[in-house]
């Protein structure tokens, strides 16, 4: 009995009636007894020694109660770092934040000093009167220059700035090249973007004395990680540290770091005993919040005649900033994503990790793939410029044919799987993308508007991720006495909806309906093993262990029934919370009765073999990660005396094999690719040549909003994957990953009159009226 | 990101104010706290005292009399934005205050706010300098008048005097029929623009420009009105040609760079800026004023 | 952030090379700022206040003579300052070189400036603090001239590190230095 | 607290009752509606007047609560997004819209979106798409991409249009 009811509706969101009555219940709305509000004294130089601090100024502001320094910190955190998440043996400098600078900062924005008042307001007035005697040192502001020989080192101690280095490929790459008929190559910069979810990060402790244990609030995507850096650092038995995720007001990769103040916050609500937190706002975001996307590719393709791809070469530079939290794994999925759709001959690929004097890099939505994405569809339109040959063309004579699936690519995932693409029709997604968006028409639509002055164009975009991500997150599903079905999941939405998705599925087993479901997220109080929520991988892990749960909660209560009635498990149904015999006038009994019979209660009598409680635990293990895919077509208007981009049409076809809710995969793909259009079009941190940040309000880094973002023209395609018991794969970066690279082909096509090559991105208006005017330069002859 | 600590008053007279402002050290008005507030929260502005103007009834009001329009310091930019009785006579306040912020913003901004803000982009400057406005002070010694051309000091630094409130600004109407124009370059909706510009255009009844003005914002520290474009385009009848050279002639000037913005993609902006604002200016000669 | 500038002094070098040595006579020639203690001869601690328009900057901090290079008539003053607030850092390295110029002797005066902190993070203000620093500057030659000009002479007793330097270095200047007045 | 912090007490309506508490002068209407009043529906996003997150009702038109001082708002009609649900607590036909058309997914900005789309729609009820579009531009959504919400938008103006409760 588990015909779909729920699982493949759009079914309504559980989380929406309290949120949108304003009753959610976020980091900074948590109502503590006796709280205390903290501030950070944050550095204002990218590259300094701290010689002296002094905190008398500070300490007599009104309502302040103490101003700390990393010398003041318990003795237990004396000298450490915070854990390095994701170790990795291509690292050679794996060197992380302190949880407060002790002697040197490495950017700007690292926190040296912490106050703590009785409001935040007061805690600021405080942080302005701590005197720090900063002794800057030369600062580092760029991934490429921190290579360059004479460049200033990040951390003093060192001897260069190579975070880490790797190499990967596969086929024999100098054969490739020697049977060339052609060799292109050309140098790709995408720049820095953040993920600036509307509710910034933030940290609340209180610390139990008698239990000598922490219960801590965080605005994070992974409480398991925060776990496991404040066990470490406070050397504390894990069941002493509980980490609590009220509702996160979006997450989008950043939030899945595990950051300093996640040391400092518990350490004073244990000096102090009473409960601290600190709601970081929107100037420390900028300051502190990990960001992404800064690379240099230097890339050679080595193709026939016909633009056949016989094999891709290149380097690429990786910005990690000043500390390597989450290691070298995005330069590596950057590395493994480039090939995507494509069968290239060979490839080979050199990585430099540098460090520079900025922010911390992570994964940010599309984790590394938005760029190698960039790159390959850069290419790709390369080629079909230099063989005149259709940019669709270029593509369709590259793809894995549907057939060659599972398709062993021949490098090695992020997971240290093989990298096999489990199922999808890369040709068909582009092929019904290009029908939905009218693309073989478009050179006449485009030809009308150049004859009425106006520059219209079309660009591609095509990817495929690795999703779905192990090595697992587990589901606990029980029945309470009451006869309400609870699931305990590692799992830690930041909007996703992950309690409906879950819920549906769970509810599909085990004839409930959703009302009746109750999912307990984001707690390691709850659910002590967990991995958190990034890289798309939540339905496809926690998704598929709710259903393994309720599948065997189901058959115990079939099993406890069937004693009862003295009937085959066969005859008998689970039904609106209860146990029936099949058919009319069934005997029933209902999930309460049965937990009350195996919760201890007297007067009962297990049958044999059944263990107490109605309760069942899953951890499903992917054996790798199951690779969702996608074709993007942007058609845009530019107007080249402003270089303004309005986006006119915007198609995605997507595939993620079974899609359990269809609404809330829309609504992902549709947010992402908004996400996308700001990378491509709006976005960008810009530093400036002493690695000072100088986009550190909304004004300046531009948020896409409303006017901007196209309803998106979403066709569906599904590849079911035989890699778990969903059929499932993930959704939530797909939107993100092609759509720099789709936006970025259809202006440089709506400029094709002016013959413009566009190898970075964003591109922003400034610059597309600087190439134009380089264009034009280039074709009168000049220098 | 929360400001500095300050006492709070309450004005609920001129009078009130202008005494507060005479007597208070480190003081400074809030309006409508729209450009004010943010540079507070960000501690990029600390005062010991704030004397909220809000209450003053007198400073609010929109009155048009022969050929000019006066409006109140504490006006809400909105109800400039609405007011049917401007959009009759000066239909390009309306087109301008379009481009002010947001829905949000315009609800508790005031055109005394943001003349005394006096932030690089700021529309209403544009407006005043387009129409040759001339702005009243008020303080507790009495009043003082200053002609737009010697408002700008500096960066957002306007010419008042520490204990002076802006009570009134007093923009010279054109004559029914005229041409109009505002627009900006930015690429969201309610962002700082990069450049803006504002056209007004009248033409004899031999259909040649009889009178022009036209005046960048976004490019300087304060407005900038664009005298030699004006007098190269009187006497001309309205053309591309005519449009184009002025907007050459207006992106020859030595336009504001910054960390971000280059001062020749300024120029660039304001030479096609300036052709079309004005081409759109002719269109609407003799147009109906909502049109 | 390099700014340049140059001042022409109606002065013989070796008197203006008195008063560049006098800061309690140059100090206040930088507008908003003031002096205000005397650590030793070439220690001193002082205060600039200046506008950017509605933000209000108070820069507290000490000003060394690093180097007194007779020979090449160059003075090289590191100066490292705090705003009260916390706003802020400016950490200046000054260079002046003396020269000799037909109306007397010029003075080129090479400052890089490094700034840190809230007020430099904000990008649309960029340009405003580059012109801001220049115009400091140009504001500091002019003054420098006008009071030389206006006849006011240094108080020698008001800082001893005039006396002291310029005593081992008299000789160099008025005499025959390498770039003497033969050669001019 | 007052060890020389200048505070004063004041009174307002807040979503249809009468609140009196003392604040300080520098606190925000927001922080005052979150931190003495409890009322954490009205959220923080950026603090410099551009998330629009802070968005609340002042004698019924939208302001941000980021940019106002709480002694501002003595004496004046506020309604946050805590007051917007009917009186019998059932959702009122824009927050219905928005559950129907999936018009939040993290729901942080939501209740700044309610509260301008409440006063827009009062103001034109028959905005068109490109209307609410400009209207929304002063509110910034990281995770919907907006369509969703003009659809909702769009959709619970037909409804209040039709006259449905």
């Amino acid at each position: 009995m588990n015909e779909k009811v729920f699982v493949g509706q759009s079914v309504k969101r559980l989380e929406d009636p309290d949120l949108l009555r304003g009753g959610g219940q976020f980091l900074d709305d948590l109502k503590l007894p006796g709280l205390l509000e903290a501030a950070f004294v944050r550095s204002p130089f990218a590259h300094a020694r701290i010689s002296s601090i002094d905190v008398e100024e500070a300490t007599k502001v009104p309502g302040v109660v103490g101003v700390y320094s990393a010398h003041d910190l318990p003795d237990v955190m004396r000298g450490k770092r915070i854990l390095l998440q994701v170790p990795n043996p291509a690292i050679t400098n794996p060197i992380t934040q302190e949880p407060l600078a002790s002697e040197e900062v490495c950017f700007v924005g690292e926190a040296v000093c912490v106050i703590v008042a009785d409001t935040r307001h007061a805690a600021e007035d405080a942080a302005e009167r701590v005197i720090v005697d900063w002794d800057p040192m030369p600062a580092t502001g760029h991934c490429d220059s921190a290579l360059k020989p004479k460049a200033p080192v990040v951390h003093s101690g060192m001897t260069d700035n190579v975070a880490g280095r790797f190499s990967l490929g596969y086929g024999d790459i100098d054969q490739a090249f020697r049977n060339a008929h052609h060799v292109l190559r050309e140098r790709y910069e995408p720049h820095r973007g953040t993920g600036h979810p509307m509710e910034c990060r933030g940290v609340a402790a209180i610390y139990d004395a008698v239990a000598d244990a922490f219960r801590i609030w965080s605005s994070t995507q992974t409480p398991h990680n925060t776990q496991r850096g404040v066990v470490d650092m406070f050397e504390m038995p894990e069941d002493h540290v509980r980490i609590i995720t009220p509702d996160v007001g979006g997450g989008f990769g950043p939030k899945n770091q595990v950051y300093p103040e996640e040391m400092v916050i518990p350490a004073l609500a244990q000096m102090l005993g009473r409960p601290v937190k600190w709601a970081e706002d929107r100037r420390e975001h900028f300051l502190t919040t990990t960001q992404e996307r800064d690379q240099v590719w230097d890339i050679s393709v080595a193709i026939d005649d016909d633009g056949k791809i016989l094999g891709l070469k290149g380097t690429l530079i990786h910005d990690a900033g000043a500390y390597l939290p989450w290691g070298t794994i995005m330069p590596y999925i950057s590395a493994t994503t480039v090939p995507g759709p494509y069968r290239l001959g060979a490839y080979k690929i050199d990585v430099t990790v540098a460090f520079t004097n900025m922010v911390p890099t992570t994964p940010l939505r599309g984790a590394g793939r938005p760029q190698a994405v960039y790159v390959m569809e850069r290419i790709c339109d390369l080629i079909a410029r230099e063989r005149a040959i259709d940019p669709a063309e270029v593509r369709r004579r590259n793809f894995i044919p549907a057939d060659a699936m599972p398709f062993e690519m021949g490098l090695t995932y992020r997971d240290g799987a093989p990298v096999i693409y489990d199922s999808g029709d890369y040709p068909e997604a582009q092929a019904k993308a290009l029908a939905r968006a009218e693309y073989d028409s478009f050179p006449v639509r485009q030809a009308k508007a150049l004859k009425q002055g106006r520059y219209i164009g079309i660009g591609i975009g095509n990817y495929v991720e690795g999703t779905g991500l192990g090595p697992f997150e587990g589901a606990t599903i029980r029945i309470l006495t009451n006869g309400r079905v609870t699931i305990y999941t590692g799992a830690t939405p930041a909007g996703q909806a992950h309690k409906t998705t879950l819920t549906q599925i769970c509810a599909d087993q085990l004839g409930v309906g959703m009302t009746d479901v109750d999912v307990v997220v984001g707690d390691t109080g709850m659910m002590p093993r967990g991995a958190g929520t990034y890289a798309s991988r939540i339905t496809v892990n926690a998704g598929s262990s709710v259903r393994m749960a309720s599948i065997e909660v189901r058959e115990k209560l079939l099993k406890l029934a069937a004693a009862k009635f003295h009937v085959a498990e066969d005859d008998l149904e689970c039904r609106d919370g209860a146990v029936r015999i099949k058919g009319e006038q069934g005997d029933t009994i209902s999930f309460s009765d049965l937990a009350k019979m195996t919760s201890g209660m007297p007067g009962y009598v297990l049958p044999a073999g059944v263990k107490p409680d109605l309760e069942a635990s899953a951890y499903f293990t992917p054996p790798q990660a199951t690779y969702s895919n996608g074709s993007h077509v942007a058609e845009v208007e530019v107007d080249p005396e402003t270089g303004l981009v309005t986006i006119i049409k915007y198609t995605v076809v997507h595939d993620c094999g079974n899609v359990i809710n269809p609404m809330l995969v829309d609504g992902q793909i549709q947010g992402g690719v908004a996400h996308g259009i700001g990378n491509a079009l709006l976005e960008r941190m810009v530093y400036d040549v002493d690695a000072n940040p100088l986009t550190t309000t909304f004004a300046e880094y531009l948020m896409p909003t409303a006017e901007l973002i196209p309803g998106c023209d979403i066709v569906h395609m599904s590849s079911p994957t035989p890699l778990n018991p969903l059929g499932a794969k993930g959704a939530g970066e797909g939107g993100t990953i092609p759509a720099p690279a789709a936006l970025v082909a259809a202006v440089e096509n709506a400029l094709k009159p002016f013959d413009v090559r566009i190898t970075d991105c964003p591109i922003l208006p400034q610059r597309i009226v600087e190439l134009i005017a380089e264009a034009e330069l280039r074709k009168t002859g000049g220098n | 990101m929360k400001p500095a600590p300050f006492k709070y008053h309450r004005a609920e007279t001129l009078d009130d104010a202008t005494g507060m402002l005479a007597e208070l050290e480190n003081a400074r008005l809030l309006s409508g706290g729209q450009s004010l507030m943010p540079m507070m929260n960000l501690r990029y502005v600390a005062v010991d005292h704030l004397i909220d103007i809000n209450p003053v009834a007198a400073l609010a009001g929109i009155s048009i009399e022969d050929n000019h329009l006066r409006i109140g310091g504490m006006t809400r930019q909105r109800s400039v934005l609405e007011s049917d009785r401007i959009v009759a006579r000066a239909p390009i306040i309306r087109e301008a205050l379009g481009f002010v912020g947001h829905v949000q913003t315009r609800n508790r901004g005031t055109v005394g706010g943001s003349l005394a803000h006096m932030d690089p982009s700021a529309e209403l400057m544009g407006l005043a300098s387009l129409m040759d406005a001339e702005i009243s002070m008020t303080s507790r010694g009495g009043e003082r008048r200053v002609a737009i051309t010697d408002y700008p000091l500096g960066y957002m630094t306007p010419n008042i005097e520490p204990d002076e409130i802006l009570s009134e600004v007093r923009f010279d109407l054109w004559p029914d029929g005229h041409g109009w124009d505002f627009r900006e370059f930015a690429q969201r909706h309610g962002d700082f623009a990069i450049v803006g510009v504002g056209s007004l255009l009248s033409l004899d009844n031999g259909g040649r420009i009889e009178r022009a003005a036209v005046t960048l914002i976004g490019v300087d520290d304060g407005p900038i009105r664009l005298g030699d474009v004006e007098a190269a385009l009187v006497g001309e009848p309205p053309g591309e040609d005519v449009f184009q050279a002025a907007g050459n002639m207006a992106a020859k000037r030595e336009l504001m760079g910054d960390a971000l913005v280059t001062s020749a993609y300024r120029q660039k902006l304001a030479d096609v800026l300036v052709r079309r604002s004005l081409a759109r200016a002719a269109e609407r000669v003799g147009e109906a004023a909502d049109a | 952030m390099i700014i340049e500038n140059s001042i022409k002094l109606p002065l013989a070098m070796d008197e203006a090379w008195a008063i560049l040595l006098n800061i309690t006579f140059v100090a206040p020639c930088l507008p908003g700022t003031e002096l205000t203690n005397i650590i030793d001869e070439r220690t001193f601690e002082g205060a600039v206040n200046l506008k950017l328009g509605p933000v209000a900057l108070a820069f507290k901090g000490k000003a060394v003579i690093e180097e007194v290079n007779p020979e090449m008539c160059a003075v090289r003053v590191s100066a490292k300052g705090r705003e009260d607030r916390g706003r802020g850092s400016a950490n200046a390295d000054v260079r002046f070189r003396l020269s000799l110029d037909d109306q007397g002797t010029r003075v080129d005066v090479v400052t890089d400036l490094q700034l840190a902190g809230s007020i430099i993070q904000y990008a649309r203000g960029a340009s405003v603090i580059e012109r801001t620093a220049q115009f400091l500057v140009d504001q500091f030659a002019q003054r420098l001239r006008t009071r030389i000009e206006s006849g006011e002479t240094p108080d020698p007793e008001a800082i001893k590190v005039g006396s002291l330097l310029w005593q081992g270095i008299k000789s160099t200047v008025t005499g025959k230095g390498r770039n003497g007045t033969d050669d001019a | 607290m007052p060890d020389g912090r200048h505070t004063r007490e004041i009174t307002l309506n807040v979503n249809g009752e009468s609140r009196t508490a003392e604040v300080e002068d520098r606190f925000s209407l927001a922080d005052f509606l979150r931190k003495v009043l409890g009322l954490t529906g009205t959220h923080l996003g950026c603090e410099h007047g551009v998330c629009g997150a802070c968005t609340v009702l002042v004698d019924g038109d939208s302001v941000r609560g980021c940019l106002m001082l709480a002694v501002q708002a003595e004496g004046r009609d506020v309604i946050t997004v805590e007051g917007l649900a009917n009186a019998d607590g059932t959702l009122n036909p824009l927050q219905q819209a928005f559950m129907d058309h999936h018009g939040l997914q993290c729901g942080f900005c939501t209740p700044g979106i309610l509260t301008t789309l409440s006063a827009y729609l009062r103001d034109h009820p028959d905005a068109d798409e490109a209307a609410l579009r400009e209207a929304l531009s002063g509110n910034i959504c990281r995770c919907t991409g907006y369509e969703t919400i003009v659809r909702a938008a769009l959709s619970a103006a037909e409804n209040l249009r039709k006259g449905q409760p």
